[in-house]
């Protein structure tokens, strides 16, 4: 123990706020560290999914038999290995989901809904005899027709998905079931009488495209079921308690009995939030009685996992001559898939949330039609909604021939405003947002021919959670930590900053792991911006325990109440009376005497984290179009973002650019293409396309922050506000660029190129 | 009396008031007596909603404190990517 | 499933003639590897021909050069020579897929995709390059452009492989250049492409030419009515479109995922002249 | 019929393993070798997650078959540190943050090595059209882009 021991006056923040290297970097540069399809076991088999060749079909019969008799096979599953479940709807993810859907999207019952729809799945003991097995299992469908486009699934006449689907949301209740699952909406003021005192009306039809949430890494999972009936899962997940209780659920499994591992995750982007094929391996397993692997191809992935929705989006808004937004209305149909839940409900609410506007109505349908059942991408339901208002906001401003930004600052919503979905809001950051990109040399550099400066902004809620988190101060004095939440982006390093902080100990002596779901409490995932918010909590809780208890083995140390000690950076500290009676001891010198004081030194944080802060972004791009191909090049992006406090600035930088990134490819290439016979045509990376590096600049990330005062450092989630607004940036400066505004996603080359051809035509 | 407003389609299951007075001090309590006093919203407070206290968003948070000149909207749970 | 890796030509054919069940060539095996992971192909032989001198040589021959069916992209932007010659060749073939795709995929191998979206055939043709195909009835030349018929078909003989591409002799002043539309900046396939090769005088006008199109019919085009609409020009702005003109006029196209007729059938004009443009200027400066 | 019986140097080390005709070269490295590094990430060379060099050559190890590189070279991700040290584009993709879910790093740090190798001072635009084959969703390239021109700046002074 040191003779004398220094001791700062306030708690310094060393490692928050810094750029340090990530715990788990180097394992990530090495090529050591372990993904979802990474782990083999001893005995493991291979399983292979079946998969519907139709869009839509009743199944007549699944003959499994051959497929069985194939030596090698050690199991087959179908529908009725899975028990049908009742309806019920549960938070998962993005918005309720319903285990009678669940059940049926993991494995088909009555009907395939969409191309790639899983059928049946077998484990043989190579991949070959897993491949042969398939094509073994006679299937009889009885092919019926099918809607891919959500407008068609809307009509009266449009084929039927399921036969029991009433439209909620409308009184009195349909006499006829219909693919609208659900009609949504909000309103407050006086929408006509707004439009009445409106100088100027914009409206506005858009449609988007279904894009994939395109994480690199293909679903993956290894389940092994013993005799006993207890489930070891390893899976890529944002989630692992949630596959976990999917899991149980679907198997009629006992929680406890199921321990889920998260791999290291290869993307996720909201993607990885649902279960595929974690409940098939675990059913393979169980009849097996061996380990199951069961890994996506990437045709799976497109064809089988959640893209987010496409929809149509109408929009119309009121300004004053002087610039007030006094009305807004839009109306959002969006597709949910195979089964009821698209993003709709927060597309509706997020639809206006960036403005001050006194008069607002938004109507919300969410609709079946045979695609694969969306999953939560990013801020899900807000991009669609939100690129339709921000190009209206666009054209209102040149209407009225004000700056795009300085319309934004005349009607963003500051603190004190009452959102456009209720509630006001504490303090928030969009204006500032808009004075930093304002502020940017990017903002008025000249711009040549052919070339424009499109500008929009994005709001996200965030949120907070049930969230545990665990800190062990072992013998050396080093911290454990352990987290519930996947660390898809740099989490492990915020949280080991957070704690290394709180205790006062050096970053690199907190080591951070992920936790199973045997070794912490209900974690929800990693999803909604939160992981961070809700994880440091977590985090700062068990610190706040670990420092009292310190403080309690002290003062029994120094025979001094408990009172007269105090922790302060690092050192428990005897404070007036005691101060003369005992030397300060940091961590690592009580870590040492743990065992003589009661055991083992260690915090549990277990909290439902509330008091998330939502965040805002602007977002300023610079386009070139080639007025004889319809390209759009990317010439320049800069990205502002609240980030509340940024722990990691480098990993908020990042969120800030792959957000940017991913709404460049929404904005310009990315969609799903279905045939006339609703399969999908670009099931691959070759024609899904997604950015590649030379299609992109740097991208300019500035991080403005407006601390969440209800988080100890200031925190917001930041993950998400950053695909929001790029879709209608571009747009916007496309429309500058061309004086074309372009209201249907992707803007791809042969859509440009018509429109520009078209208006040459016109002219003419 | 807190002041507590319904959005979206939970208006619906009040025919059609969205407004309403309520003297509770925690959200357990409000749920209650939205519950009590209109039934078929109580389903769906079962099912989850968050509400905003005075601007603040709370999800599943049954125990947290309502002032009595709070202002509450009950919205509909978010979650997200 | 059978590999085989002989050394020398008379091998390849033979194993392809004894072949039982389907039997592919693998050259860079970059559309073989893919169509077998997709279970589009499942061949009772794959018969490698990377171990042959001819298929993976560059050499200069009779003024001019042949190139190894079996060559990459990346070993052909390394040889100066060839890419001092016939730059637009070399950039086309180092236009299919990534950097990785072209430290395996071959002009061989482009060819007998038989994809009418190549980029490296449409050079070819326009360089006027002959393939140099062995088989059972021994050694035969076909030009590039007589070698596809339409999707997936050649009009190579049951156990005829290609060999190797002869490029010509090149006259003084001339120029090649290919350039294809993709909706990113890389990794896509052709949306639409066109190849010139063209010779100038020393007063500027352009004496020989040829033209050839990709992606906008059934399979890659000659257009020699295209050729013929700068022939005699300096490939002034009239002649440009005369030539934008012409190769639109031999669009044959179809609507898929990558593109429309009529995006297809624009960009091809617009390509043609752009890649005109630039081989007009590289025969100024040789 | 039989398996091939393939004899390759992997990282230095000379390998033995047996595989069948249409096992890829990652099949064998990742299932055969255990060198999970290399990922697979869509089996048909446009994602690049599965990089590695043969022969000195940057390749899809998804479009190489295992049978073909009888008495090659090969090298992967695992072979990139020296001992305990770093490569540096590997200590500048961690200085930079130049990861975020990592899945996709080690096919970025084969291919940018094999630049580098190559080109010592590559522009901005260089990098980025040899990374092209090299697909990450989560960054939008711009650390990974600073990360390897550093890298390349550093090697260069050394």
């Amino acid at each position: 123990m040191p003779d004398t021991v220094s001791i700062p006056g306030d708690l310094v923040q060393t490692s928050v706020g810094t750029r340090t290297v990530r715990p788990d970097g180097v394992d990530k540069v090495t090529g050591r560290a372990r993904f979802g399809a990474d782990l083999n076991l001893p005995g493991q088999l291979v399983g292979r999914v079946l998969r519907s060749p139709h869009a839509h079909a009743r199944i007549v019969s699944i003959d499994t038999s051959r497929a069985e008799e194939l030596p090698g096979v050690k199991a087959v599953v179908t529908r009725e290995d899975f028990p049908d479940q009742s309806s019920e709807f549960i938070p998962a993810g993005e918005m309720m989901i319903n285990y009678k859907d669940m059940v049926r999207n993991v494995l088909a019952r009555e009907k395939v809904l969409y191309e790639g729809h899983a059928v049946a799945a077998v484990a043989a003991t190579s991949v070959a005899i897993a491949k042969r097995a398939l094509k073994l299992i006679d299937v009889t469908y009885e092919v019926l027709p099918h809607v891919i486009d959500v407008v068609d699934a809307m009509r009266p006449d449009a084929p039927l998905l399921h036969d029991d689907l009433y439209t909620a949301g409308v009184e009195p209740k349909p006499a006829a079931p219909s693919n609208v699952a659900k009609r949504i909406e909000i309103a407050q003021g006086d929408i006509e009488a707004g439009f009445a005192k409106a100088d100027v009306v914009v409206e506005r039809e858009f449609k988007t495209a279904p894009v994939h949430q395109g994480y690199i890494e293909p679903h993956a999972t290894v389940a092994s079921v013993s005799e006993d009936g207890t489930a070891e899962v390893w899976c890529t997940t944002q989630g692992h308690f949630i596959v976990r209780a999917h899991c149980a659920r679907l198997l009629g499994m006992d929680i406890g009995k199921v321990r889920v591992t998260s791999s290291e995750i290869g993307g996720g982007f909201g993607g990885k939030t649902v279960v595929y094929l974690e409940p098939l391996a675990v059913a393979l397993s169980k009849k097996a009685k061996r380990p199951v692997k069961m890994v996506m191809s990437r045709e799976e992935v497109f064809k089988s996992s959640g893209p987010t929705s496409g929809a149509t989006v109408k929009v119309k808004m009121g300004v004053t001559k002087d610039g007030r937004f006094v009305a807004a209305f839009a109306e959002l149909k969006y597709q949910a898939g195979a089964f009821q839940g698209s993003p709709v409900q927060p597309g509706v609410m997020c639809a206006f949330a960036p403005y001050d506007i006194e008069n607002v109505k938004v109507i919300g349908y969410d609709v079946v039609s045979n695609r694969p059942k969306v999953a939560a991408y990013r801020a899900p339901g807000a991009p669609i909604s939100e690129f339709a208002v921000e190009s209206v906001v666009d054209e209102l401003a040149r209407n009225l021939d004000i700056d795009p930004v300085e319309l934004r600052l005349q009607n963003a919503a500051r603190e004190g405003t009452k959102a456009a979905y209720g509630p006001k809001f504490g303090p928030i950051g969009l204006v500032d947002t808009l004075h930093a990109v304002e502020k940017t040399n990017h903002y008025t550099t000249p711009l040549g021919e052919w070339q424009g400066r499109g500008v929009a902004s994005g709001f996200w809620f965030n949120i907070g959670g049930e969230t545990c988190a665990s800190l062990t101060v072992n013998e050396d004095g080093t911290v454990s930590l352990m987290a519930g939440t996947p660390d898809i982006g740099g989490l492990r390093a915020s949280l080991a900053m957070v704690a290394a902080d709180e205790l006062g100990v050096p970053y690199d002596k907190v080591r951070p792991i992920i936790g199973d779901t045997g070794s912490l409490g209900f974690t929800f995932l990693t999803g909604g911006s939160r992981s961070t918010f809700s994880g440091t909590l977590a985090v700062v809780d068990a610190a706040r325990q670990i420092k009292a208890d310190l403080c309690r083995r002290a003062a029994k140390l120094w025979d001094v109440p408990v009172d007269q000690v105090e922790f302060e950076n690092g050192h428990v500290k005897p404070i007036g009376a005691a101060a003369a009676k005992a030397k300060p001891m940091t961590v690592a010198d009580m870590a040492k005497v743990a065992g003589k004081t009661g055991g083992p030194i260690g915090g549990y944080g277990r909290i439902n984290a509330q008091g998330a802060g939502p965040s805002f972004g602007t977002h300023l791009v610079d386009v070139e179009v080639d007025p004889e191909t319809g390209r759009v090049t990317i010439l320049r992006y800069t990205v502002a973002q609240d980030a509340g406090k940024a722990i990691h600035p480098s990993y908020v930088e990042g969120q800030f650019q792959g957000g940017a990134a991913q709404g460049i490819g929404w904005a310009l290439n990315e969609e799903y293409i279905y045939g006339p016979d609703g399969t999908l045509q670009n099931a691959g990376f070759l024609d899904y396309r997604m950015p590649v590096a030379s299609d992109l600049p740097m991208i300019d990330a500035i991080i403005v922050e407006v601390p969440n005062p209800r988080h100890p450092y200031g925190v917001r989630g930041i993950g998400e506000t950053p695909i929001v607004p790029p879709m209608a940036a571009i747009a916007n400066a496309i429309e500058r660029a061309t004086g074309i505004r372009f209201t249907e996603l992707p803007m791809s080359p042969p859509r440009v190129l018509k429109a520009l051809r078209e208006r040459a035509l016109a002219k003419a | 009396m807190a002041r507590v407003v319904l959005i979206g389609n939970l208006a619906q299951l009040t025919g059609g008031e969205s407004e309403i007075e309520v003297a509770a001090t925690s959200v357990k309590q409000l749920f209650q007596m939205l519950g009590q006093r209109h039934p078929a919203l109580a389903p769906h407070l079962e099912e989850g909603v968050a509400v905003a206290i005075d601007g603040q968003i709370y999800q599943d948070a049954l125990l947290e404190p309502i002032g009595p000149d709070s202002e509450v909207f009950v919205l509909p749970q978010i979650a997200g990517g | 499933m059978r590999y085989e890796a002989p050394d020398s030509l008379d091998g390849v054919v033979a194993l392809l003639a004894e072949a039982n069940g389907d039997a592919r060539v693998l050259a860079g095996g970059t559309d073989l590897l893919v169509q077998m992971r997709a279970d589009v192909v499942d061949p009772e032989l794959i018969v490698d021909i990377k171990k042959i001198a001819e298929t993976r040589a560059v050499v200069e021959e009779a003024g001019g050069f042949r190139i190894g069916a079996a060559v990459t992209g990346a070993e052909l932007k390394e040889n100066a020579g060839l890419k001092g010659v016939w730059p637009g060749v070399v950039e086309a073939a180092n236009l299919i897929g990534s950097t990785q795709v072209q430290g395996r995929a071959t002009l061989g191998g482009n060819l007998c995709n038989g994809s009418p979206a190549a980029d490296s055939v449409p050079a070819l043709i326009a360089a006027g390059a002959v393939a140099s195909v062995v088989g059972p009835a021994g050694r035969r030349e076909i030009p590039v452009e007589d070698v596809m018929i339409g999707p997936r078909q050649l009009s190579l003989a049951r156990g005829e492989i290609i060999a190797s591409f002869v490029l010509p002799p090149r006259p003084k002043r001339s120029g090649d250049a290919y350039l294809r539309f993709i909706p990113r900046t890389e990794m896509d396939i052709a949306v639409a492409g066109a190849g010139v090769n063209l010779t100038i005088d020393a007063g500027g006008v352009i004496t020989a030419a040829r033209v050839s199109l990709a992606a906008v019919a059934a399979k890659v085009l000659l257009v020699p009515e295209a050729a013929r609409a700068i022939i005699g020009s300096r490939l002034d702005p009239p002649a440009q479109e005369r030539l934008a003109a012409a190769a639109r006029a031999a669009c044959r196209p179809i609507d898929d995922k990558r593109g429309t007729v009529e995006f297809r059938i624009e960009v091809a004009g617009v390509l043609a002249r752009r890649a005109a443009l630039i081989a007009l200027d590289r025969a100024r400066n040789r | 019929m039989a398996k091939h019986h393939i004899t390759a140097t992997v990282n230095g080390d000379e390998v033995e393993y047996l595989c069948e005709t249409q096992d890829t070269l990652l099949d064998v490295l990742r299932d055969t070798l255990n060198l999970t590094g290399s990922k697979e990430g869509c089996s048909s060379g446009d994602c690049g997650a599965c990089s590695i060099t043969l022969d000195g050559r940057l390749v899809c190890s998804c479009l190489v078959l295992g049978c073909e590189v009888g008495g090659r070279r090969i090298e992967t991700i695992e072979g990139m540190a020296t001992g305990e040290t770093l490569h540096p584009l590997q200590q500048k993709f961690l200085e930079h943050a130049a990861l975020q879910c990592g899945i996709c790093t080690p096919g970025f740090l084969v291919a940018a090595r094999a630049l580098l190798e190559k080109d010592s001072n590559p522009t901005e635009t260089e990098v980025r059209y040899w990374l092209a084959g090299n697909l990450c969703r989560c960054t939008g390239y711009d650390k990974i882009i600073k990360a390897v021109m550093s890298a390349a700046a550093d090697m260069r002074r050394a």
